[in-house]
């Protein structure tokens, strides 16, 4: 279809059920719309997304030759794409469709029926006016490189990884910590199953190490990322563990010699046990290798060790230790990327009524996991108040579980629900009923949310274990003396009866939260986040592990609390969209570049200072044989965002599809009063 | 025809008695004069003005004309013509301005008639004012015109001091003298005019003897002559936005949604623009081109078809050029240059 | 004639038909047939081959264009219009049935009766076959008054040929038609090479003859070179000179090559007179 | 104080070198306070140049004035060098068409003069009249001496040099080839007096003054055709395709001129006044321009043609920018 | 000026923050005033600080720019050079008369539907304020 065409518009008001038609008065738009210049059909339909109204388009197309289209319905941002392929499936070229936002921006928004008319006719006139400046653009393809970088080795990270590697293409795992498995790794049991965590985790952390597909990055972090969908750039930082990572076989005598063995409160236990400053994160940590924490050695933060040197060097057998290691900068080439990097649990400082930082009995769930897991720090006895050595402490007689801590609780600007405390408090109680037949178990709670598959069976089965359940969100929890006895002070709100409940173990049921250090992965990224300071998918229900920039997908809790099969599931997810990419070979670059006019351009460089790709460049251009410097976009850097076109006094450089005379007629629709 | 003549002071009155007409005289907004309709007959002041920056040119020929209207979708347009009945008077113009009408006359009366310009023409009354100073960049008399020239006046004032002596050239002077209801003026008047207009014309001080320029300047078409001036020229066109026989202009459609309107406006041949073609062909790429351009077009090309310089000597184009541009420094010049030509040649 | 008493009103005229000389796209070449929306116009409208009008569209401008069609086809007017700027690609949005305005006929013709039994030959390239095209039928509809016709014409590639058709017609007739191409192409019987060497083989006599000729200036200037070299005098060559318009009518100022305006004393010159005009090849 | 004599031998020696085109200097004008600029190509011509306060033209500007003339096939570009003379202020014109990449360092040859101020043209007639004469005149740190054709008139600084050169914060260049004379010391700073005491006026008092300033404005463009920023091939106001600005001088149009132009020099006037200069109706343009600098020195700490390395203001930005009407 | 009048009001949004925070405004059935008309752009950094000037040519009594939070944008930084603009465009606007009411921006993330109501009902407050902008409009002036 010829682009000089005459513009011959169709334009699709959609009722959207009654979503639109209920507010706004849609025989009469069409009516306005049809009178408007170049406007050939004007037409109503209940779902103009549906395959009537895409066919309806279609037809109108072929027969009365339209060769610009306006969809007044909901947002662009939804159904762009969709009505794209409809006028590319019906021949002509995709960017002469524009859309009238007339739900989100007129029926949903505004009561008044003749306001919310009037203006969706001045939006669709806006409409109008642009398309009959549209021009066809070309959609373009680049190779994808067959490969994926994954950020973040939880589960998440692991099963995205395992799913790539075992179509075939090559990923790189990046993982922060020295070890793979992130929070999975930490539990004990998980519900409703009941299953061994590291049992069932253990053996995919080892196939990930092992996968010939799979390069493996721990204790690294991504520090650059450049380039677009198909075509990434990364540099990732490779921290110096002061350990040969390759002649290192694991066996642990570094750690048993070090002389802070044992002194050195380690984050894999959540600080209830301790480790050495060479250590391994747990037994099972992937890879078996050994790291110094350069923020602890001595030997690297004093410069010495013990009067002989380090303790480390000497017991070390194949002499792996090097304190002169220093970190390594790999630079990566990827078609696409999974950010999976978790989530932290809330931080009980910013509840401190509840007492967690002075008392070693009020612990965090995440904390109690540990405390209940066979690889913890009291080999899985829920014994407490130990002292240094590990001796004495006392077995709970009294357990009090609490619900929602830091979730559905604006006070700490968390209004969501972490969606997986409940059931793993459940879980918890049922271990320590398991471990303690005697104790006397308490939750409170707000309400229990039993939602997944198994969840309602196993609470009910949990509370039949003669735990009580009281309907209650305490208000304080205080030491009552000098012993143990810690005080809940809380309101049944099922009786109405103020209580004073005591307990020598109050676990926290601690909510997810977006990791302290989110701000890294949106600063390289440039990812938007959501009200509840998670990743922002593309959209909520849709495209819920893609984001906003092409390429770059996201699995697991960083994009919003998740319980395991979950997790998984939407690793699997990001995995098959990345694999979408890499196996189709190549990827759509924007159409809607900017283009210069070098007849125009008048060589200052603005536009090349301006872009934050670094599209443009500054080339010679014979200007009636004299030689001048014009701007050159390249298209394939190019996004399109236009900042180079508000930059440019002369208006040389113009992003297609937003180009001044595109803008300035919808302006001078929308300008004027109605 | 008749004499007449009003004191000074009485000015305001005179104005006002002219209900019929609609009055145009200068008006200043700080040091810049223009002439405008009369809002207020007591704030119109004749005293110390040289002459207006902007040259009444814009009364019959407005800087943005409306030529028609018409609603798009209808295929009808509708012209925006002058009334010729309402009768516009100009007081206080000066003789060049008003000599300078006489020259643009022959191009809007060629051929096409310019109906816009002619009925504006028709329907005004042209009250010059003699100068009883000439300005620093003046040479009228070297183009046919005088300090107190009556080439296209229909009544001429001299300043006289107390009174205002106004003297009827052309039926449509003496309706004015009559509407405004002056008084007959003497001989004293008549001959103190006269007098001033001869002092005046002494007083002249610049000027430049024209013979012959029309006829060598197309010789001096690729002449380097040029470039000495056109290297400096900023290709601004003040010199004839500001000329009052520069007649140039450019025609634009402008649509606010559906209703429209073709208007043409003032534009200058000094522009780049205003020969370039679509294809970005320019018949006139640089300032030499435009500077002889507008050089030969007043003292040759319009000469050649008019018999007439399109030049009143007003100075304008001198005293506003930023970078002094001197029309009459060109044309002397030209003259040097032109008869080098002829003697290579 | 024009509306005598105000010249910048434009006719408004209906499209009737329209098509694409030339493949669609940037400096493409659209041709309009047009009527008048007011028949009673034609009482009082006579133009001649090389006449132009003003031809506009309201609300966006009105640009200069020769009336493609001659006096002798009755009943319309034709425009081929290339897509340069706004106004031309303004027009070219418009198919039939819609309207567009006309000012004119403007500027001077071709003195046809003057030329009345002579040989002509005409030599054209791209669009500048428009104002020859008039010339041409003139005389095929007048075929007695006038002596032999050469036709030679030629573009970048056949595509590029705007009133294709036509020079069959004229072959049949028994016009001498020679076409050519600046560059090989399959298929292409015709000559391949530019407009002035293809000229140069041709030969026409300059005996009692007049050559028109019009396209770019580059082959103005190569094709009057040539005519000379084959024996015509200056003033038995005749072109149209192109410049920037705005009113069409003397007044706007623009279109001046020294003391003429394209517009008035235009657009059609003998070469005779270019030549004491400077300006004129500028 | 410059000699004329060393400016004309300089001038001598640089229109002699093979690299050299054309030599952009002043000369006397025809008549008048101000002098006429003067392009040179050959070293014959340079008897003619001068400096003395009457020469206010910013040269600067005649750099990207000269069209390139379409080369002839198979011919070379003339790329010799252009050599002009340049104030302190216009200097920083030089440095910033230097940042904003209109030629580079290598294509032009700097004569660079340290000056003690230039005569404003209508504070010159105000006091004297205007004259058909020619006109020269010096200066010093307090007087500036007037020849009117022999007729010497003395007058304070202030009330006839320019605004520019009584709050002159660079009198000598801030880059040069030669420096024609010997750098003199600065006598001023610049407080942005004006643009507070405008500022004093309400919106409406606002609107109202350039709604009469502006209707004065007869669109020949001379304050953009004259401005050393302004060497866009095709300037936006005078675009067809997309129109920004339509060409009838109404108020509407030429407010949007206006505010288009003044725009355009934000961040980028470097304050040589000639666009005040030229406007044949005496539109007090340099207000608008002078807010701008103004309030790029104060939130952006940002200031035009002094730093030939510096980016663009409008084309770099700080995270640390002002925001605080934005909600 | 007491008059009620009802501003019309030009917005750019961003496409990916704003635009998106409209929509989710809409999603959430948040109420707001109907005068202001959404035009959308990639980033806050195409919007061309001259689109103002022609809004206000044509009848606008206000306008609004809004684009992703400060270090959020899409495009890294297409909102700083925004920022840059909007707030220089509007001293200039300001000096020359025009209230500077009628010049609005904001940050307004896709999360924000809540933020949009605010900045639209604050952006129509402060044009009411101003009363309507006539003086500047090209259909006022008589031709
Ligand atoms: C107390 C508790 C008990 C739970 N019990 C259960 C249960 O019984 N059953 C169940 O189904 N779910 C349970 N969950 C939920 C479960 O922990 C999560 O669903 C799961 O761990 C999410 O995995 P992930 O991979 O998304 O995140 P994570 O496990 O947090 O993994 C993220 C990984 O990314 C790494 N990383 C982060 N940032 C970067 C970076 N910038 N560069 C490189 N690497 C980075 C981290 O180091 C970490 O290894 C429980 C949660 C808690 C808090
Ligand atoms: C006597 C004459 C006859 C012509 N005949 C034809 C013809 O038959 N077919 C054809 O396709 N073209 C013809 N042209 C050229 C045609 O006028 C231009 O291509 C057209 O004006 C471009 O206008 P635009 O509005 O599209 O360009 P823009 O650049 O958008 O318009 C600018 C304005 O400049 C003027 N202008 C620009 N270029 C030219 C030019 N080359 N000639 C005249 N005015 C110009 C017009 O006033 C136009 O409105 C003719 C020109 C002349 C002078
Ligand atoms: S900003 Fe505009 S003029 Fe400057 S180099 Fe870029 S495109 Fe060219
Ligand atoms: S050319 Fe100059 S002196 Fe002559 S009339 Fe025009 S402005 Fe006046
Ligand atoms: S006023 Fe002077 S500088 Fe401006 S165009 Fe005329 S001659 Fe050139
Ligand atoms: S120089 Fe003066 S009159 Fe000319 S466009 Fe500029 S402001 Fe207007
Ligand atoms: S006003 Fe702007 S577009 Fe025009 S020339 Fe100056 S910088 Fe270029
Ligand atoms: S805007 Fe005026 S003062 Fe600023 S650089 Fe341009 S001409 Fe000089």
């Amino acid at each position: 279809m010829a682009e000089n065409y005459r513009p011959k518009i169709g334009v699709y008001v959609c009722h959207c059920g009654i979503n639109i038609g209920s507010v706004v008065d849609v025989p009469a738009v069409v009516e306005y719309a049809s009178k408007l210049p170049g406007v050939a059909v004007s037409r109503e339909y209940t779902y103009m997304c549906s395959d009537p109204g895409q066919n309806l388009i279609k037809e109108d197309i072929e027969k009365e030759e339209l060769n610009r289209v306006i969809v007044a319905s909901c947002s662009p941002r939804m159904h762009e794409p969709t009505f794209r392929k409809t006028l590319k499936e019906a021949g002509i070229n995709p960017y002469f469709l524009e859309m009238a936002n007339i739900r989100e921006q007129c029926s949903w928004v505004h009561e008044d029926r003749d306001e919310a008319t009037e203006k969706a006719k001045k939006l669709i006139e806006a409409s109008v006016a642009k398309a009959l400046l549209l021009e066809a653009l070309e959609e373009k393809e680049v190779d994808v490189i067959p490969s994926c970088l994954i950020i973040g080795a939880g589960i998440a990270g692991i099963q995205a990884a395992l799913d790539i590697a075992e179509a075939g293409f090559k990923v790189y795992l990046v993982e922060k910590t020295p070890s793979v498995g992130g929070h999975m790794a930490q539990l004990d049991k998980t519900f409703p199953t009941l299953d061994c965590s590291a049992c069932i985790l253990t053996p995919k952390m080892v196939d990930v190490a092992n996968h010939p597909n799979i390069e493996l990055m721990t204790y690294s972090q991504l520090e650059e990322i450049s380039g677009y969908v198909g075509n990434f750039k990364a540099k990732i930082r490779k921290k110096a563990r002061y350990v040969n990572f390759d002649t290192c076989t694991g066996c642990g005598v570094c750690a048993e010699n070090c002389r802070l063995a044992g002194r050195i409160p380690s984050e894999f236990d959540e600080f209830i046990g301790m480790r050495g400053a060479i250590y391994l994160p747990f037994p099972q940590a992937v890879p078996a290798k050994y790291t110094i924490d350069p923020q602890r050695c001595l030997q690297l933060t004093k410069g010495k060790c013990g009067k002989e040197g380090p303790a480390c060097v000497e017991a070390c057998g194949p002499g792996c230790i090097d304190f002169e290691q220093e970190d390594e900068i790999v630079e990566i080439e990827c078609g696409t990327v999974i950010v999976a990097t978790g989530y932290d649990v809330f931080d009980c400082r910013r509840k401190p009524e509840y007492g967690w930082e002075e008392n070693a009995n009020v612990m965090t769930g995440l904390e109690f996991e540990r405390l209940v897991s066979a690889s913890g720090p009291t080999g899985g006895k829920p014994i407490l108040g130990r002292d240094k050595k590990g001796e004495g402490g006392y077995e709970p007689k009294k357990v009090a579980f609490i619900h929602c801590v830091g979730s559905r609780d604006k006070s700490v600007g968390n209004e969501y629900c972490s969606r997986v405390c409940c059931m793993y408090l459940a879980k918890q109680a049922h271990l320590i009923r398991d471990k303690l037949p005697e104790a006397e178990i308490t939750v409170f709670y707000m309400d229990v949310r039993a939602f997944g598959k198994g969840f309602e069976e196993f609470y009910d089965r949990v509370r039949r274990e003669g735990i009580r359940y009281v309907r209650g969100n305490p208000s304080e929890i205080y030491r009552k003396g000098d012993d143990h006895t810690m005080v809940i002070k809380v309101e049944d709100t099922l009786t109405g009866t103020p209580l004073e409940y005591e307990a020598d173990l109050v676990v926290l049921g601690v909510g997810l939260e977006p990791r302290s250090d989110i701000r890294e992965i949106i600063d390289l990224f440039k990812l938007s986040q959501s009200t509840d300071g998670f990743f922002l998918e593309a959209h909520p229900k849709l495209r819920p592990v893609d984001t906003a920039s092409d390429g770059v997908f996201l699995a697991g809790c960083c994009q919003g609390p998740k319980d395991i099969p979950d997790t998984v599931a939407q690793a699997k997810g990001a995995a098959s969209s990345a694999l979408i990419l890499m196996a189709y070979g190549k990827v759509k670059v924007e159409a809607q570049v900017s283009v210069v006019n070098p007849d125009e351009c008048r060589g200052c460089g603005f536009c090349v200072e301006v872009c934050p790709f670094g599209a443009i460049e500054l080339v010679d251009e014979n200007r009636m044989g004299n030689i001048v410097k014009v701007a050159l976009v390249n298209e394939a850097l190019c996004k399109g965002c236009g900042s180079c076109a508000a930059a440019c006094l002369s208006g040389a450089i113009q992003p297609r599809s937003f180009k001044d005379e595109q803008i300035l007629p919808q302006i001078a629709v929308l300008g004027v009063k109605p | 025809m008749g004499d007449y003549k009003f004191a000074k002071d009485k000015l305001a009155e005179v104005l006002s008695a002219l209900e019929e007409y609609e009055v145009f005289a200068p008006e200043a907004i700080g040091d810049v004069l223009r002439f405008k309709a009369v809002s207020d007959p007591a704030g119109v002041n004749l005293d110390d003005y040289d002459n207006t920056t902007v040259p009444p040119k814009e009364l019959m020929f407005p800087q943005t004309e409306t030529l028609f209207k018409y609603r798009l979708g209808q295929t009808d347009v509708e012209p925006e013509l002058p009334d010729p009945s309402s009768k516009r008077v100009v007081v206080g113009i000066r003789p060049c301005d008003a000599l300078a009408y006489t020259i643009v006359d022959n191009l809007y009366g060629w051929d096409f008639p310019d109906p816009y310009y002619q009925k504006r023409r028709e329907s005004t009354t042209l009250v010059g004012l003699a100068c009883a100073v000439p300005c620093s960049t003046c040479f009228c008399p070297s183009v046919g015109g005088a300090p107190a020239s009556e080439k296209g006046l229909d009544a001429l004032m001299f300043d006289l001091g107390d009174v205002y002596y106004v003297k009827a050239l052309t039926d449509k002077g003496e309706e004015f003298g009559r509407a405004a209801g002056l008084e007959a003026a003497g001989d004293a008047e008549s001959k103190a005019a006269a007098k001033q207009g001869e002092d005046a014309l002494a007083k002249v001080p610049r000027s430049i003897e024209t013979t012959g320029i029309p006829e060598h300047l197309p010789a001096l078409y690729d002449d380097t002559f040029w470039e000495q001036f056109s290297d400096r020229c900023l290709s601004c066109g003040i010199c004839t936005f500001l000329c009052p026989t520069c007649h140039c202009f450019d025609i634009q459609d402008e649509c606010e949604s559906f209703d429209g309107r073709r208007a043409r406006m003032w534009d200058t041949c000094m522009f780049a623009e205003y020969t370039r073609h679509t294809s970005g062909h320019n018949p006139r790429p640089t300032r030499k081109e435009r500077t002889r351009n507008r050089i030969s077009h007043k003292y040759s090309y319009f000469p050649e078809k008019f018999d007439v310089i399109a030049c009143v000597g007003c100075g304008r184009c001198i005293k506003n050029c930023p970078v002094n541009i001197d029309i009459l420094d060109i044309l002397e010049k030209s003259k040097q240059a032109g008869a080098k030509e002829a003697k290579t040649a | 004639m024009m509306d005598e008493s105000n010249p910048y009103l434009p006719y408004i005229v209906r499209i009737e038909d329209a098509w694409y000389e030339t493949p669609v796209g940037d400096r493409a070449v659209k041709t309009f047939r047009v009527n008048f929306t007011d028949e009673k116009v034609w009482d009082t409208w006579s133009h001649e081959p090389g006449n132009c009008a003003m031809v506009g569209r309201l609300g966006i401008g009105e640009s200069m264009f020769c009336i493609s069609s001659s006096p002798t086809e009755e009943g319309y007017l034709r425009f081929s219009i290339m897509k340069a700027g706004k106004v031309t690609s303004a027009l070219h949005e418009l198919e039939a049935g819609d309207t567009m305005t006309v000012r004119g006929p403007l500027g001077n013709a071709f003195p046809m009766a003057e030329w009345e039994g002579k040989n002509i030959v005409s030599i054209g390239g791209g669009i500048g076959q428009a104002p020859l095209r008039p010339v041409i039928n003139y005389i095929r509809h007048n075929r007695d008054k006038y002596g032999d016709l050469k036709v030679i014409y030629g573009a970048r590639t056949s595509d590029l040929h705007c009133f294709k058709g036509e020079f069959d017609e004229f072959t049949k007739e028994g016009t001498a038609c020679h076409l050519a191409v600046d560059v090989e192409e399959e298929d292409w019987p015709h000559f391949v090479g530019f407009v002035p060497d293809l000229l140069m083989e041709v030969a026409p006599e300059p005996d009692n003859t007049i050559a028109v000729t019009c396209g770019p200036p580059i082959l103005i200037k190569f094709v009057t070179q040539n005519l000379e070299k084959l024996g015509f005098t200056a003033d038995q060559i005749y072109t149209t000179l192109e410049e920037r318009m705005k009113c069409g009518i003397g007044k706007c100022g623009r279109c001046n090559v020294g003391s003429l305006y394209v517009c008035k004393d235009g657009p059609v010159f003998s070469y005779a007179t270019l030549k004491e005009i400077p300006e004129a090849f500028a | 104080m410059v000699d004329e004599k060393k400016l004309q031998d300089k001038a001598k020696e640089t229109l002699i070198r093979d690299d050299v085109r054309r030599l952009i200097g002043w000369k006397r004008s025809t008549y008048g306070y101000e002098a006429a600029p003067a392009v040179l190509t050959d070293a014959s011509q340079a008897d003619q140049l001068i400096f003395d306060p009457t020469c206010v033209q910013n040269l600067a500007s005649f750099i990207s004035l000269e069209e390139k003339k379409p080369v002839a096939r198979g011919a070379e570009p003339d790329t010799r060098k252009i050599a002009v003379m340049v104030k302190g202020c216009d200097s920083r014109a030089i440095v910033q068409q230097l940042v904003e990449k209109a030629y580079s360092r290598d294509d032009v040859v700097v004569l660079g003069i340290p000056c003690m101020g230039v005569i404003d043209r209508r504070k010159a007639e105000k006091l004297f009249g205007e004259t058909a004469g020619q006109v020269s005149a010096k200066v010093d740190k307090e007087k500036v001496a007037v020849d009117i054709e022999g007729d010497v008139k003395t007058v304070d600084r202030k009330d006839i040099l320019m605004d520019k050169c009584l709050r002159c914060r660079y009198p000598n260049p801030l880059v040069s080839d030669f420096l024609l004379g010997e750098e003199v010391e600065k006598w001023a700073d610049d407080d942005f007096a004006d643009v507070d005491d405008f500022e004093k006026m309400s919106p409406e008092e606002k609107w109202k003054h350039w709604d009469e300033q502006f209707s004065k404005c007869i669109r020949c463009y001379s304050c953009k055709s004259v401005c050393p920023m302004c060497y866009c091939v095709e300037c936006v106001v005078t675009q067809l395709k997309p129109q920004w600005t339509r060409r009838s001088t109404d108020i509407s149009e030429n407010t949007a001129y206006h505010i288009q132009r003044a725009w355009h020099l934000a961040g980028r006037c470097i304050e040589c006044m000639e666009c005040q200069r030229v406007c044949p109706v005496d539109i007090p343009i340099m207000t608008l321009n002078r807010k701008m600098t103004r309030d790029v020195k104060e939130m952006f700490d940002y200031e035009p043609g002094v730093d030939p390395e510096g980016e663009p203001m409008l084309a770099s930005y700080n995270p640390q920018d002002p925001e605080d009407y934005i909600m | 000026m007491t008059e009620e009048y009802e501003p019309n009001i030009v917005a750019f949004l961003c496409n990916w923050c704003s635009y998106a925070g409209a929509d989710l405004a809409g999603t959430s059935r948040t109420h707001y005033l109907p005068n202001v008309k959404i035009i959308r752009v990639m980033c806050s950094g195409r919007v061309n600080p001259l689109f103002i000037v022609n809004a206000l040519q044509q009848g606008a009594d206000g306008v609004l720019i809004s684009g992703c939070h400060p270090g959020d944008c899409h495009y890294l930084e297409g909102n700083f050079f925004a920022r840059r603009r909007f707030m220089l465009m509007r001293k200039l606007l300001e000096h020359v008369g025009v209230d500077p009411g009628r010049v609005n921006m904001s940050w307004v993330s896709a999360s924000e539907g809540a933020k949009f109501k605010d900045v639209v009902d604050d952006v129509v407050a402060k044009a009411k304020e101003a009363g309507p902008m006539d003086q500047f409009r090209r259909r006022q002036i008589n031709w």
